[in-house]
């Protein structure tokens, strides 16, 4: 039997942030992992640290993140998590994807955040080395990008040295139920007691959750990224595209990591693994190649996948569970966990410590899934 | 490591030692003394030392270091290197210009 | 989406092997490589290989990957190079990148074959130009005609530092020392001694303390180990050196079957008896699943061939069981031996004979004098011209039984039997054991106590070579000068495919030592 | 450094002589032997510099793995010279980093 003040199910991005945050408090914190610190959707997403383009019910949250978090969280962390602040372009060469980003700035100015619909010009002023078929984008000049894996690895080892206990290759199996409250955590190992207990662990937090009766309506899907050789400086932005024909940016390193799919990627028959696709890759490439035609010659080193947690309405899970005390969800991020995870531990830290979180989260409590009709 | 690993097992104090500045990556050049503290620092897979150091991502993809790699992490956590887990092996196995990868001769169907 | 029923990862020995099994069975069956030119190692491999007929004992590496290749084209094997396998994906495909394109293929079945790659190790230095893999060296001098480099250190003694370091000095590099941190040479004897005899130093329970230079080599330092390995304060040596070759030993290129969600045994993936991995359809044949000769790798590569055959239902079970019995048994015996799979990590003193190991031969590649005794091969003090058999340890070969058309030369079913002289039968002097034996460890004596000389005849495969009434200097087994010398005969031919017997007059008591020429 | 002839395997069979440019002196090599072994003919040790600790780097495996024989070619970065087939008129540049000029 082990016991601490907080239990933490998933050693990703949001509990190792989550864990940083409790323990800063001068709380106990246990954080168990299945596989290894990172090994989800934390360290195979592009790294983008927008706001634009996000669902009007958590772009408060990126907003919160990226005003008073990331900038300065580097030197929280004591670690260069390769963060930059310099803008988002999502691109369009048609007058149709110029209409989809009209609608998604329009949504997005209205909650107060800094994005407009620029000319081919300003766009070429922005990036030169984009094709002439660009027409115009959207660009959010505060959007920009971080390096996923050094951020979740940088709040694994701030927490670690604040005395969380990491216990990673230990599968939890289920919560356990005392007089109405979660109390503790069955592992394959152990039972963790503990005051409260956070659930993020990805698509598989509803493995969990069964226990309690409770569901997610998520589904897991397979999506890739691909990495470059070191390329000589070129840009600094996040880009995007109105198409979604990937996304991307050039890393510190000077390697461009980029995203996308094949559009038919989602299939798969090796459920165990997240595999790589043989069409993906080079789909990806054709789309990175219709926007920077100078990056031909640019070598690809790696490509991999990851399944993401999609939601039913695409937004995530962020929410205590009123029928069981104790319990805390945080999952479902549909692919756009990352660059609202330092502003997500935040909230969840408030959540088990009982204060108002510093931004409105009612609209992603785990029991809002209705039937449309 | 497969199984279970306490990331808060003692490890002892990180002591340097005279060969820390030796080059083990040759790609990213990532020394010897830079493996051992990350390990110091809670990075105890491989692929987590890949992650936070880079070792082996860079052009060769940890064909040179990767064994390397593994005896310093295995040296530093007091273990054999047998019981590290390898980094998964990804595609492609040598680097492929872009170019190359987007203009498929044939076999777009599956 | 191109299909065949095999495709084959790899031309080297296994993959060539695998895919000929195959296509001769009638599948459909291609190989792609991603060099310029087939054989994998093969064609770098210019020595004699070891074994018995059965294995393509005796001839020559490059000769044995030029023999595959006719016989694959026979077979109608189609074999594509310049053809570099990018990824492996579900459903046995694979993506293969061919000039400016990358295409796509399934097979139903797909042997891995795709070798090894060089182990290395670290000391300052180790990152200069001029610090290179014995696999470099030997893909230079071997297939592109030029030296790594003009003195050569190489650190490590298995069979690759020893072949590779003789390779130099056939190529015309000067090796000033060969260095490893173990205590006892980890190659053949035989190996070691032919490189021992031309004058190069062997420094076992040495390693490198660091290479020196600014931009590429100039010069090397190495010290004795103690035993935990560090270097005793003293013992370094420094040489004056513009390239140091490592040979360090090798690992399986496991990438491939890794990506293919194959379950790894370690380092090697976990096969059945057919190289079948736990991947349906995927299978691993040599290096890949575990470092051995090229000889095994081609056996293992047939085996494979013929289940995948097996499986895709072109060849009968009966047909299927006898071509795999027979290549077990081929592959068992020469796994047999001092140096096979049972024996690594083990400390052997004696032969399977019960003879005493010579320490000299294992710590400084030659033989000493006080060991020639307890080898029932190497007499001297007979009458007429007599073979003297320098192989001392067991090592899977006998093609010197087979040159030896009076039967001089005795092994017998087991080929890791040490060479018996068989007392019944007179020697010719013809110089056919001479020049097959892959070791280069068969000389050929005859004395003359009237004229106080003798006559020895060894093994020479260097440029220029020596011509009759030459004059030199006679070395001995470590390589030292001990006599004057005079060469009277040269004998080349085709059976002895460029090992040369060159015969040299010593003075008579020198017939026992004298095993090398150098001219004056 | 050639070998004129060998002793097992005789003369080495190769292309045509032609020239190309390295570092912007014209130098000989044959054509499609790698770019790395007509360097190596030429005394060229040095391909590259590495872009952390500018150190100097030249062939190592000799066979397209290691990638430390990299240079420019043609324009284009990270080139394994190594089984890279000379072609004439090639531009190879010494590789700084991932650029042909070292970076101030």
């Amino acid at each position: 039997m082990q016991q601490s003040e907080v239990l933490i199910i998933g050693g990703g991005v949001i509990g190792c942030a989550t864990a940083y945050y409790l323990s800063k408090r001068g709380l106990s914190v246990t954080v168990i992992e299945k596989k290894q610190i990172g090994e989800g959707g934390s360290s195979r997403n592009g790294g983008g640290v927008r706001q634009s383009g996000r669902d009007p019910r958590e772009l408060p949250i990126a907003m919160y993140a990226v005003e008073h978090l990331w900038p300065s969280l580097s030197d929280e962390l004591e670690m260069d998590v390769e963060y930059y602040k310099k803008g988002n372009l999502r691109l369009a060469k048609t007058d149709a994807h110029l209409k989809i980003l009209q609608g998604l700035t329009d949504r997005a100015t209205a909650l107060g955040l800094d994005v407009r619909m620029i000319g081919a010009d300003e766009v070429k002023a922005i990036n030169p080395y984009l094709s002439d078929e660009v027409i115009g984008a959207s660009w959010c000049p505060t959007d920009g990008h971080a390096n996923p894996m050094l951020t979740t690895l940088a709040y694994y080892r701030k927490a670690r040295r604040q005395g969380v206990r990491f216990i990673t290759g230990e599968s939890a199996q289920r919560i356990v139920k005392q007089k109405g409250r979660a109390v503790a955590v069955v592992t394959d190992y152990d039972t963790y007691y503990a005051e409260r207990i956070l659930v993020a662990a990805g698509f598989e937090s509803n493995d969990l959750l069964a226990s309690v009766g409770l569901f997610v309506p998520m589904n897991r899907i397979l999506l890739e990224a691909l990495v470059t050789e070191a390329q000589p400086k070129m840009f600094e932005q996040m880009l995007g595209t109105a198409e979604a024909d990937f996304y991307g940016h050039q890393s510190t390193h000077g390697s461009f990591v980029f995203g996308g799919s094949s559009g038919i990627d989602a299939y798969t028959s090796d459920f165990d693994r997240p595999v790589t696709q043989g069409m993906t890759a080079p789909s990806i490439c054709r789309g990175i190649m219709g926007y920077f035609p100078v990056l031909a010659d640019a070598k690809i080193v790696r490509t991999w996948a990851g399944w993401i947690d999609e939601c039913a309405d695409h937004v995530p899970v962020i929410s205590n569970v009123d029928e069981v005390p104790g319990l805390t969800v945080a999952c479902a991020f549909t692919g756009h966990g990352f660059g609202i995870s330092p502003a997500v531990g935040q909230i969840l830290t408030s959540l088990m410590t009982n204060e108002t979180p510093m931004v409105n989260i009612d609209a992603l409590r785990y029991d809002r899934f209705k039937a449309k009709i | 490591m497969n199984g279970r690993i306490d990331r808060s097992i003692d490890l002892g104090p990180y002591v340097a030692a005279p060969d820390d500045g030796m080059i083990i990556c040759r790609c990213e050049e990532v020394t010897k003394g830079e493996i051992r503290r990350a390990v110091h620092d809670g990075m105890f897979t491989i692929t987590e030392i890949r992650r936070y150091l880079r070792t082996g991502m860079g052009l060769c993809q940890g064909q040179t270091c990767a064994r390397l790699v593994k005896q310093i992490v295995a040296k530093e956590l007091d273990v054999s290197p047998d019981v590290l887990e390898d980094a998964v092996a990804r595609a492609p196995f040598r680097p492929v210009p872009m170019r190359v990868l987007a203009n498929e001769a044939e076999g777009r169907t599956r | 989406m191109e299909r065949y029923e095999l495709i084959v990862v790899g031309a080297g020995p296994a993959g060539l092997s695998a895919a000929i099994e195959a296509a001769k069975a009638g599948m459909k069956t291609v190989v792609f490589d991603e060099n310029a030119k087939p054989g994998g190692q093969l064609f770098k491999q210019i020595h004699k290989f070891f074994g018995s007929k059965e294995h393509k004992a005796k001839i020559r590496g490059y000769n044995i990957g030029e023999t595959l290749l006719r016989e694959a084209e026979t077979c109608g094997v189609e074999v594509v190079l310049n053809a570099t396998v990018a990824g492996v994906y579900e459903g046995r495909e694979l993506t293969v990148m061919q000039g400016d394109s990358i295409k796509h293929f399934k097979g139903d079945s797909i042997v891995v074959a795709t070798g090894a790659s060089e182990n290395m190790v670290t000391f300052p230095g180790w990152t200069l130009p001029g610090v290179i893999g014995a696999g470099a060296a030997q893909t230079m001098m071997n297939l592109h005609g030029i030296k790594p480099g003009s003195r050569v250190l190489m650190l490590g003694t298995g069979n690759v530092g020893l072949v590779v370091s003789y390779q130099l000095l056939q190529a015309g590099c000067e090796v000033v020392a060969l260095v490893d941190a173990s205590k006892k040479i980890g190659g053949y004897g035989v190996h070691a001694a032919k490189v021992a005899r031309t004058g190069v130093p062997f420094y076992l329970s040495h390693t490198i303390v660091a290479v020196h230079g600014e931009d590429c080599v100039k010069g090397v330092t190495i010290g004795e180990v103690d035993a935990a390995w560090q270097v005793i304060p003293g013992s370094e040596k420094t040489f004056d050196v513009d390239t140091v070759c490592l040979a360090v030993g090798l690992s399986p290129m496991a990438q491939l079957v890794k990506s293919a969600g194959c379950e790894m045994n370690g380092i090697v993936p976990a096969v059945d008896a057919y190289g079948a991995t736990s991947v349906p359809g995927i299978y691993a044949a040599g290096d890949v699943s575990g470092i051995e000769e090229a000889s095994s790798a081609m056996i293992e590569g047939r085996i494979a061939g013929a289940a995948a055959a097996y499986q895709a239902g072109y060849l009968e079970k009966s047909d299927f069981e006898s071509i795999v019995t027979a290549h077990e048994a081929s592959l068992g015996s020469l796994r047999e031996g001092m140096f096979g799979p049972k024996q690594r990590g083990r400390v052997q003193t004696v032969t399977e004979e019960g003879i005493v190991l010579s320490q000299s031969l294992l710590t400084k590649g030659y033989l000493d004098e006080s060991d020639l005794a307890h080898f029932p091969s190497i007499q001297h003090g007979k009458t007429g011209v007599y073979p003297v058999i320098e192989c001392t340890q067991n090592i899977p070969c006998n093609p010197c039984q087979d040159a030896c058309v009076k039967g001089c030369i005795l092994i017998g079913n087991d080929i890791t039997s040490l060479p018996v002289i068989n007392a019944e039968a007179t020697c010719t002097g013809c110089g056919m054991c001479v020049a097959s034996c892959s070791g280069q460890a068969i000389f050929l004596v005859e004395e003359k106590p009237l004229e106080s000389t003798a006559y020895v005849s060894f093994p020479y495969e260097f440029l220029p070579l020596p011509e009759k009434g030459d004059r030199g200097i006679a070395l001995d087994r470590s390589g030292a000068p001990i006599c004057d010398a005079e060469i009277t005969a040269v004998r080349t031919g085709k059976a002895m495919d460029q090992t040369h017997v060159v015969t040299m007059k010593v003075p008579l008591d020198y017939a026992s030592t004298a095993r090398f020429f150098r001219r004056r | 450094m050639r070998i004129k002839e060998h002793p097992i395997l005789g003369a080495t069979e190769k292309g045509a002589t032609v020239t190309f440019e390295f570092d912007g002196k014209p130098i000989q090599g044959f054509e499609g032997e790698p770019i790395a072994v007509a360097l190596r003919a030429a005394g060229v040790m040095v391909h590259r510099h590495t872009m952390k600790e500018d150190r100097p780097r030249g062939i190592f495996c000799a066979i397209g793995r290691c990638t430390d024989c990299v240079m420019i070619v043609d324009g284009k970065p990270n080139i394994r010279t190594c089984v890279t087939p000379l072609k004439a008129g090639m531009k190879v540049e010494t590789q700084y980093g991932v650029t042909a000029k070292k970076e101030a």
